[in-house]
């Protein structure tokens, strides 16, 4: 019996995801071996970690390389989601900052955990191969699971996590019958081999079965109707810096998947899958916009608005072409900065009695008393909306661009018309804060780095029109990676 | 009669099948949800090693491998969050999750 | 990238939005500053004003050709930030910058509560507006025609009347809906033309199947802006809840936008629609002058009542543009333009006495000549104008349109003829109720004639409508050329369709519905 | 000189009306009048200039309305027929601008009634000078707009508003037709400039257009059209109710703009535009027709009216018909000449009558008068001449120029000469009748005023009374003087081609060739209705009682004016504000609302409230619905989709 | 062969049978019984497909550590057995119809398989050759720690999610709960552990 050596494989392409996991065991080890409080300490090192995995992978190749076998790829559109992903994390780090010891949920986990989902989201992202994925969203959904149900002792909390956790696993059950169908039916798990026998096979009935299944999970990820019961109730269940960051980051690594899945796994059956996002794509763009308009908490409007949100990043999956992917890209992009800037004015809504609270009401004459906060807060409203000359506008012109070229008329124009009846939700925050008569001031002034995010997030939202040229660019170049 | 692949997937889907029933069919708690999940993921295995038995080809088990020890640690975060859940509300009737709606 | 031109268009748009930032900086909450900010947004709506006044004379009437172009790279590929003024838009931007300071001097007093904000709306609202007028790109186009929805929605809502929140609401999603679709189509006309370039849309061809469609776009969102029978129950409602300002920008200027975008693209780019939709514009036009009087008539709110008979008038215009031929467009500019200081001067008015009194209820006046006879006679002067009295502007564009649609459709000009009836009606009877009569309400007793600031808000439109009632050639020889030219252009689609097969007029419509 | 003419007024106009207050009331009275009577002295000059030496000319103001093909400059065209309405206008208003510094004394506005006095002058001015359409109808409307601030000038009083409302909008109505008659003649002929009219439309004569939805002969549909302006402005028949609601202006008003010169801008106009008329022959009838009708249609109803000033406004609303049956027969100068001395004892009469009106301290009702002649004889006496001339005493103005129009009408080969000539005739004797009822029962008699009102009755003061003067020698002379001129041998040199005649139209020969019969029938019809007049109100003042009660139906009829004013109000006004209304409410608000934006909101929340159920918090619903998504798109593949 | 036909029919039943039970149990204990069944007759159903590994690793990691762990919560929480409820049964009809439907759609794929041709070549781990020697164990281990030390490594980041997940879930430092801390014990010195007090005459302690 030979003992076969094999070669250590390439390891540079996966240095991010290295960086982070061993990253993620030093803070525990950190947390674990200090008797101290080291939350925050964990924090900024979470951030620093980001950072440095960051400009890893900003410092990458942009052309496509494979390691692991085939089962991990890097390119040009990878890198570009990584750096949304990390971003958002970070973000969502920042934005517990204080909080978490606030709420009484200060500890060192936090933020490890956040590490470590973030660890799955670069794999998910990266994934080239059915079982890649399968344990990079296992890896982000079993911390996500976790950090739901983080404030342990809220009700509220703990069922958001359930909910979550049974109907993710519900989900990955299903991913997982599709990937065995799709597995066996191929005869590979690997997204290239499996194009190859698509492009010669052709779609079997088994292969179509199993591609729902795995979009129907996907969906479950991107929560996109009819898989997205869970988002409302986890959405507002969550401690807001969670909720955040389930807006944020996880969203951008599952969309970046559907996409590699769809693109790298299916190109050949574009015309089954097509269907189906076109079809979900639709379906979320109304749910988001009509279900959110009954919502007086801010948080679970939020989730409406963010199943609006994906609806409208699937329709550049549905023109499945270039310009729908950097129509994405950039959607993605637009979407994370409002969301953070967003949740950052969400976390503002503290009152020094009541604690943080989460109702539309209690907005009501904000612009009395914190004008800035209120102007920013509205502004992103309005962004969400899709009003020009915001960046929010933007994001939609480029998948509706997209969509218009691909031809899918019908798509596009019931698009834009739920985003006139999402407008109305949003106007509706805008009118509570603006046109009512003032309630309680909340807490004053803002904490620090809170500021920065939601500084950072509403110049770019607000002045993203005068120069917006640089991310189109990126965009396209990214998009161009993925579809050579 | 030879017992071929198909017979393993057709245990399979039915086992998939009872796992999806027992996650919408059941009112009493929590739990039997969990292990219904138990059974999906139990039928995915039964497919991947079909499949891969069928194939010659490891993969499928190694997946399988995979699912067992993803399906473990699972099972641990469900039932972390059931405890604290039940904590909270001293309850795991499915019927009373339903403090989040609209 | 700007010809090596001084971009004066850039500055006039973008002088009312950095003093807006101006004002952002002075600190708040003091009796001071909202009297600072008062001054700094009237100083800063004048300067704009006179160097706007620059463009009109560095103007060449002689030519049909965008001038003052500026053009920079923008979204990265075909489209790019690309400004110019020809002679239909010119007098839209002089109108806007004309406007604006009359807006401020009338929200002097009337605004006590939250000056800065809602300086700070207008002067953004302002670049808004210029922006549209003189945006050469069809994106930059859409982008600035969005965009003042937020500012109005704000000013209509956080200074506007009791059902403020309905009326605003109902403002910016019709609006909204009406424009999303033509973002659609400027989408479908960027993959067919590979550009958002207006100069070079204009030059397009696109093909005749296609044009139905993106003309029924465009149609959707400047229907709606105009706005046009059936889609017009905003505007009554917006009008009445906006604060005087509001209203004066809103009948003035916005409502402009959808005649201009009629004129900009849905003519010359889609020709054969035009024609074939000319019928339905005619119906709509009549219909809705003779349904909006008649609807005027029966008004208890003198807003209200205006704002219907903003409705009639733009039925004019729409009907004046369809027409096609020199009378009829230019008649609808200058309708259009007129109507925009007529309207505007009408709201200011009634400003002036809600003001005083808190409410617009025809009814809660009478006989207001014995305490205001100044007030009197401008009111007269601008109902006069309203009606369409010869000598006043109000005059030339109805006549004109009047005109220009008789040479194609009798039946509509004479529909639209019996409008000018009914709108002296209306506008006397309102007359009579506020102004005339025995003064007999007690609140009424003590009410005081026009102030030194509200002469000087009213005056200098007193002094347009009269003057381009008399002499409107400024007007018209600034327009004529592009006019012509946008006519010549317009004819020669059409008869280049007819020598290929094409069917024109109206029998177009069963080739529509076939398939073509 | 003509630009001072016509801006002189404008000039008053505007210092009056803009600096009254700070210039105080007599500096404003000075300055209008005095500016129009230097206007007027001007007008004289120039229709000796003119009209008398042939010096026509056309003064060039400045470029007005250049759009296309469509030119329509400020021009002053200054021809005899400008020239005899320059005469008219200036003169009559000089006079109604002095005799209102009197009547108008005791005023608070005074400064403000000049200003509109001037103003509607400068309007009329502007009309009559037009040298295109567009100017004319600039002019029609801005006299219009001056009569409807004067009629509303009292504007405390709810009837002079509504007056003042009904003027102008039943004036638009004509307009309306103007309007469009202006928008054929650019359609057919390109042009709105009246040399370019003129030229252009006899080799239209039988062409046809299609014109709302028809086709019609085109000289006859503007021809028409145009008309259908006149009648607004001069009050004809259907058009009329405005004018005796009018009378709620101040008397000077009434004559100035309601007998003198504004409501003739029609007869103006049907004559400036003989050139189309005339090659009409349909058009022509129709305008005969309406003319006559309206002539004998007025009178009857003047017949019975009790307020003074009434009896007069229909008494001018029954002469505007005779100058129109004028027209329609082609004798357009005869028009214009009844025109001319029309206004000079129409401006009297209604003069005189404000003069009693003065006297009897606003009182208007002729049967709260009688035995005045006593107390103020010279009002009397100038009334009198005014009666006169209207009733066409021979050898007073009216005489000239009503005699010729019955003439020209028997002598005319219009296709309704007969009815114009039957009813004019008949006309006449009603209009002689109530003249002199107006004379009986103001002066004669007992007096009906009370005492105290009595007391105060005066004569009214010079300022007053010379207007009325002067108006009475034109009264007088003014028939004589130009009769030749204007319908006489030197007729053609007159003209000088201002008014045109097709060729076969020789009414301007024939009627001074008609038989006796047909000359002695005014005169006859003026002395029967004299003397039946004398019958009932001096010898048997209680027989017009007994008439109206034993024929209740005819006496009321006449009385409420033929019911045209509650015809239209049912016909139009209710209609019009219903219509306004449910419009409003239902196809506003329920229909287009309801289905529109309200109803999708409605529709929008009644789906929210659907999908935020389905949210309903299971977990089992959740898992449910995700299963049934799958399984919906897996049972789509299988049966319906691509494969 | 057919002790393997009977041999798989039989486990087939069971396994199925277990997990029908699984889910309709009243008790949430026999459940979690049935569920250990349902795992011990599917173990035998991979052994019949020569996966011997996985069947051994499905009893013990699954029977040995997670189906116990189940059932350490069922008894932890004590939970009372609630009868169904009426909505359930009206629920049923449309459920079970599209579970029903869900099923026979993929016994249908099952029964139509048919093998994508260039599959098998296509094995990036092909199964020893039955001949060879080498145990499906052995194999695997080759494999998963060269070829796939990728998933390896992610599995045990998953694992360390999950513990970590467990502890900072349900581990919580109560006040007022006596615990023995060794350390504390040994730490202990005479200085700390006892305190000498004066006692005053007449007072008491």
């Amino acid at each position: 019996m030979e003992t076969a050596l094999v070669p250590v494989p390439d390891l540079n392409p996966a240095l991010a995801e290295i960086i982070l996991a061993v990253g993620a065991l030093g803070l525990l080890m950190l947390g674990a071996y200090t008797k101290a409080s080291t939350t925050r300490l964990a924090s900024i090192g979470a951030v620093l970690l980001f950072a440095v995995a960051a400009i890893v992978v900003i410092g990458q190749p942009d052309s496509r390389v494979l390691t692991f076998g085939g089962s991990f790829v890097t390119d040009g559109f990878g890198k570009f989601m990584k750096v949304l992903v990390l971003i958002g994390s970070a973000g969502a780090i920042v934005m517990s900052y204080n909080f978490i010891r606030r709420e009484n949920m200060d500890r060192f986990e936090f933020p490890v955990l956040i590490v470590l989902a973030t660890l799955g989201m670069l794999m998910m992202v990266s994934a080239n191969d059915l079982i890649s994925l399968y344990v990079g969203l296992e890896l982000q959904s079993l911390s996500l699971y976790i950090i739901a149900a983080f404030n342990r002792d809220s009700a509220r909390s703990t069922e958001a996590g359930l909910k979550y956790f049974v109907l993710g696993a519900l989900a990955s059950g299903m991913m997982l019958y599709g990937a065995s169908l799709v597995y066996g039916f191929t005869g590979t798990t690997n997204f290239d081999l499996i194009a190859g026998i698509i492009r010669t096979e052709g779609m079997s009935l088994g292969l179509i079965f199993g591609l729902v299944f795995i979009l129907a999970a996907l969906a479950f990820k991107v929560s996109a109707v009819p898989f997205h019961m869970w988002t409302p109730d986890v959405y507002e269940g969550a401690p807001t810096p969670v909720t955040a960051f389930f807006a944020s980051a996880p969203k951008i690594a599952a969309m970046a998947l559907f996409i590699r899945v769809m693109m790298g796994a299916f190109p050949d059956a574009s015309a089954e899958w097509r269907q189906i996002v076109v079809f979900i794509s639709i379906a979320s763009m109304l749910l988001g916009a009509f279900a959110a308009i009954g919502q007086t908490n801010i948080k679970r409007l939020m989730a409406y608005s963010s199943i609006g949100h994906m609806g409208y990043a699937l329709v550049g999956l549905a023109a499945g072409t270039e310009e729908g992917v950097r129509g994405i890209i950039i959607y993605l992009t637009i979407y994370l900065v409002m969301n953070l800037g967003v949740f950052c004015c969400i976390l503002a809504m503290r009152r020094k009695e009541e604690g943080m609270v989460e109702d539309i009401a209690d907005l009501a004459g904000l612009s009395r008393h914190q004008p800035v906060l209120a102007f920013l807060f509205s502004m992103l409203m309005f962004s969400l909306a899709g009003v020009p000359p915001l960046a929010g506008f933007f994001a939609k012109y480029f998948v509706f661009l997209s969509a218009i070229e691909a031809g899918l008329y019908t798509l596009a124009v019931i698009g834009v018309l739920s985003s006139v009846v999402g407008a109305f939700y949003y106007l509706r925050v805008v009118k509570v804060i603006y046109f009512d008569e003032p309630a309680q001031p909340f807490e004053a002034p803002l904490a620090s780095e809170l500021r920065v995010v939601l500084g950072a997030s509403s110049i770019v939202t607000l002045f993203f029109f005068v120069y917006p040229a640089p991310l189109i660019a990126l965009a396209q170049a990214a998009a161009g990676a993925l579809l050579p | 009669m030879e017992i071929g692949l198909a017979h393993y997937l057709i245990v399979a889907a039915i086992l998939f099948t009872l796992g999806i029933f027992g996650i919408f069919l059941n009112r009493k708690n929590v739990i039997i949800i969990l292990m219904s999940i138990e059974l999906m993921l139990l039928a995915v295995n039964i497919n991947l090693v079909a499949f891969s038995t069928h194939l010659g080809d490891l993969v499928g088990q190694v997946f399988a491998l995979l699912v067992l020890t993803v399906a473990a640690g699972e099972a641990a975060i469900g039932l972390a969050i059931l405890v604290i859940y039940f904590r909270n509300r001293g309850s795991i009737a499915v019927e009373d999750i339903n403090v989040l709606k609209g | 990238m700007l010809d090596g031109q001084f971009p004066i268009l850039s500055l006039v748009t973008f002088l009312p939005l950095l003093g807006a930032l101006l004002i952002l900086l002075v600190p708040s909450r003091a009796e001071v500053s909202d009297q600072n900010v008062r001054w700094a947004a009237l100083w800063v709506t004048c300067g704009t004003f006179l160097v706007s006044l620059i463009i009109w004379v560095r103007f060449d009437p002689s030519t049909a050709d965008f001038q003052m172009v500026e053009q920079a790279e923008w979204l990265g590929g075909a489209v790019t930030y690309h400004m110019g003024v020809d002679g239909i838009s010119m007098l839209f931007v002089i109108l806007t910058t004309f406007l604006m300071p009359l807006c401020i001097l009338a929200s002097w007093e009337s605004i006590q509560h939250r000056v800065k904000e809602y300086m700070i709306a207008f002067l953004v609202l302002e670049t808004l507006m210029i922006g549209v007028f003189c945006a050469l790109d069809l994106v930059l186009f859409y982008l600035f025609f969005e965009a003042g929805l937020i500012p109005m929605f704000l000013i209509i809502g956080v200074w506007g009347g009791a059902r403020r929140v309905y009326a605003s609401f109902k403002f910016f999603l019709y609006t909204f809906a009406g424009s999303v679709l033509m973002l659609l189509a400027i989408m479908a006309m960027y993959w067919q033309a590979g550009t958002t370039d207006i100069p070079t849309l204009l030059a397009y061809d696109f093909p005749y199947g296609m044009q139905y469609w993106l003309w029924l776009a465009f149609f959707a969102s400047f229907a709606v802006k105009m706005p046009m029978w059936p889609v017009h129950t905003w505007l009554p409602d917006a009008h009445v809840e906006a604060p005087t300002a509001g209203s004066v920008i809103l009948a003035g200027i916005l409502l402009k936008m959808g005649g201009y975008g009629f004129l900009r693209f849905s003519l010359p780019m889609f020709p054969i629609a035009s024609d074939l939709f000319a019928p339905l514009v005619f119906t709509l036009s009549i219909i809705a002058i003779v349904y909006t009087s008649l609807v005027a008539l029966v008004q208890e709110d003198i807003k209200k009542l205006i704002a219907y008979s903003s409705v009639a008038h733009m039925g004019f215009v729409t009907m004046g543009i369809f027409a096609m031929n020199e009378q009829g467009v230019q008649g609808g500019i200058f309708q259009m333009l007129s109507h925009g200081w007529v309207s505007g001067a009408l709201f200011l008015c009634v400003g002036v006495i809600y003001d005083r009194m808190h409410t617009r209820e025809i009814a809660a006046y009478g006989g207001l000549v014995q305490r205001m006879p100044l007030y009197a006679f401008a009111f007269m002067l601008f109902t006069m104008a309203n009606v369409g009295l010869p000598g006043t502007s109000g005059f030339v564009g109805e006549f004109l349109t009047i005109v220009g649609t008789f040479q194609v459709d009798t039946r509509v000009a004479s529909v639209a003829a019996l409008g000018v009836i009914l709108a002296a009606c209306y506008a006397l009877f309102l007359y009579r109720r506020v102004i005339f009569g025995e003064l007999e309400k007690e609140t009424l007793k003590n009410i005081m004639d026009l102030n030194r600031r509200e002469v000087l808000t009213l005056a200098p439109l007193v002094v347009t409508t009269i003057f381009f009632g008399v002499y409107p050639a400024p007007i018209m020889d600034v327009t004529a050329v592009s006019v012509e030219n946008l006519i010549a252009g317009y004819e020669e689609a059409l008869e280049t369709f007819t020598a290929a097969g094409g069917t024109t007029g109206f029998t177009n419509l069963a080739g529509l519905l076939g398939g073509q | 000189m003509y630009s001072a003419i016509v801006f002189l007024p404008l000039i008053g106009c505007l210092i009056a009306g803009l600096f009254g207050r700070q210039i105080g009331v007599k500096a404003s009275q000075v300055i209008t009048s005095g500016l129009l009577v230097i206007s007027a002295i001007l007008s004289w000059v120039a229709f000796v200039s003119v009209a008398l030496q042939g010096n026509a000319e056309t003064v060039q103001v400045l470029s007005w309305i250049d759009s296309g093909a469509l030119e329509a400059d400020w021009r002053l065209r200054i021809d005899t027929l400008t020239a005899v309405m320059l005469v008219v206008v200036t003169s009559v208003s000089s006079l109604v601008h002095i005799y209102s510094v009197g009547y108008m004394s005791h005023d608070p506005h005074q400064p403000r009634f000049f200003a509109y006095l001037s103003l509607f002058t400068f309007a009329m001015l502007m009309l009559v000078t037009a040298d295109n359409l567009i100017q004319l109808f600039f002019g029609w409307e801005g006299v219009g707009l001056a009569s409807y601030l004067l009629i509303g000038f009292w504007y405390k009083r709810p009837s002079a508003n509504a007056a003042a409302i009904k003027a102008f909008v039943v004036n638009r109505v004509g307009d309306f037709g103007l309007l469009l008659g202006i928008s054929t003649v650019f359609l057919m002929v390109g042009s709105v400039e009246f040399d370019a009219i003129f030229a252009a439309i006899p080799d239209m004569a039988g062409d046809t257009f299609r014109f709302l939805g028809y086709d019609v002969p085109v000289v006859t549909t503007i021809a028409l059209l145009l008309f259908m302006g006149a009648m607004g402005k001069s009050a004809q028949f259907l058009l009329h109710t405005w004018l005796p609601d009018a009378m709620e202006g101040p008397t000077p008003v009434s004559a100035l703009i309601h007998a003198a010169t504004m409501v003739t801008a029609g007869v103006f106009l049907v004559c400036r535009m003989s050139p189309v008329f005339e090659y009409s022959p349909d058009a022509l009838a129709f305008v005969t027709v309406v003319g006559a009708t309206t002539a004998f249609f007025a009178a009857t109803v003047g017949l019975v009216q009790n307020d003074i000033k009434r009896v007069i406004a229909y008494s001018t609303c029954s002469q505007l018909g005779y100058m129109f049956a004028a027209a329609g027969i082609g004798a357009y100068e005869a028009a214009m000449f009844h025109l001319f001395t029309h206004a000079f004892f129409k401006a009297l009469l209604f003069l005189g009558s404000g003069s009693v009106i003065h006297a009897m301290s606003d009182e208007q009702d002729m049967r709260k008068m009688g035995g005045l002649y006593k107390l103020i004889p010279l009002t009397y006496f100038m009334m009198i001449i005014g009666t006169l001339a209207l009733t066409g005493f021979p050898f007073t103005a009216g005489y000239f120029s009503k005699d010729a129009i019955i003439e020209a009408a028997y002598a005319s080969h219009s296709s309704a000469h007969m009815y114009a000539f039957t009813l004019l005739v008949v006309a006449a004797l009603f209009t002689s009748f109530y003249s002199w009822r107006l004379i009986f029962m103001t002066f004669h008699g007992k007096s009906r005023a009370s005492n105290e009102v009595l007391s105060h009755v005066h004569e009214s003061p010079a300022v007053m009374w010379v207007p009325l003067a002067i108006l009475a020698a034109g009264a007088i002379f003014a028939g004589m003087m130009f009769s030749n001129f204007f319908v006489g041998d030197a007729y053609l040199n007159f003209w000088a081609g201002t008014i045109s005649h097709a060729s076969g139209n020789e009414v301007m020969e024939h009627f001074h060739h008609v038989p006796g019969w047909v000359v002695w029938s005014p005169f006859a019809a003026m002395v029967l209705g004299f003397a039946v007049s004398w019958y009932f109100y001096i010898r048997r003042p209680d027989l017009p009682k007994e008439l109206a009660q034993t024929h209740e139906p005819l006496y009321k009829f006449l009385l409420n004016k033929w019911y045209f004013d509650e015809l239209y109000d049912f016909i139009f006004v209710r209609p019009a504000f219903f219509l306004g209304r449910t419009l409003w409410k239902q196809g506003d608000g329920r229909i287009i609302d309801g289905m529109g934006p309200d109803g999708i909101a409605a529709r929008v929340s009644d789906i929210t409230r659907g999908v935020v159920r389905v949210q309903s918090g299971y977990l089992y619903h959740y898992a449910f619905a995700m299963l049934l998504g799958v399984a919906a798109l897996i049972t789509y593949f299988m049966f319906g989709g691509a494969l | 062969m057919i002790v393997a036909t009977i041999a798989f029919y039989l486990f087939a039943a069971v396994t199925i049978a277990a997990a029908f039970m699984v889910i309709s149990a009243r008790n949430p204990v026999h459940s979690v019984l049935f569920l250990i069944l349902a795992f011990f007759s599917s173990a035998w159903l991979f052994v019949l497909m020569g996966a011997e590994f996985v069947a051994m690793i499905l009893v013990i990691v699954y029977v040995g550590a997670v189906a116990v762990l189940f059932l350490f919560v069922v008894m932890m929480l004590d939970i009372d057995f609630k009868s169904l409820r009426s909505e359930m049964l009206n629920y049923l009809p449309l459920g079970g119809m599209i579970g029903i439907i869900l099923l026979l759609e993929l016994g249908l794929v099952a029964s139509t398989w048919v093998f994508a041709p260039d599959a098998a070549s296509l094995a990036a781990a092909p199964a020893p050759a039955a001949d060879s020697g080498v145990t499906n164990a052995e194999a695997l281990g080759r494999v998963i720690y060269t070829q796939y030390v990728y998933y390896f490594q992610a599995a045990g980041m998953i694992l360390l999610v999950a513990m970590v997940g467990a502890i900072v879930l349900t581990l919580r430092k109560r006040e007022g709960v006596k615990r023995q801390v060794i350390a504390d014990q040994v730490a202990r010195t005479p200085q700390t552990g006892v305190e000498v007090k004066k006692v005053e005459p007449g007072q008491g302690i």
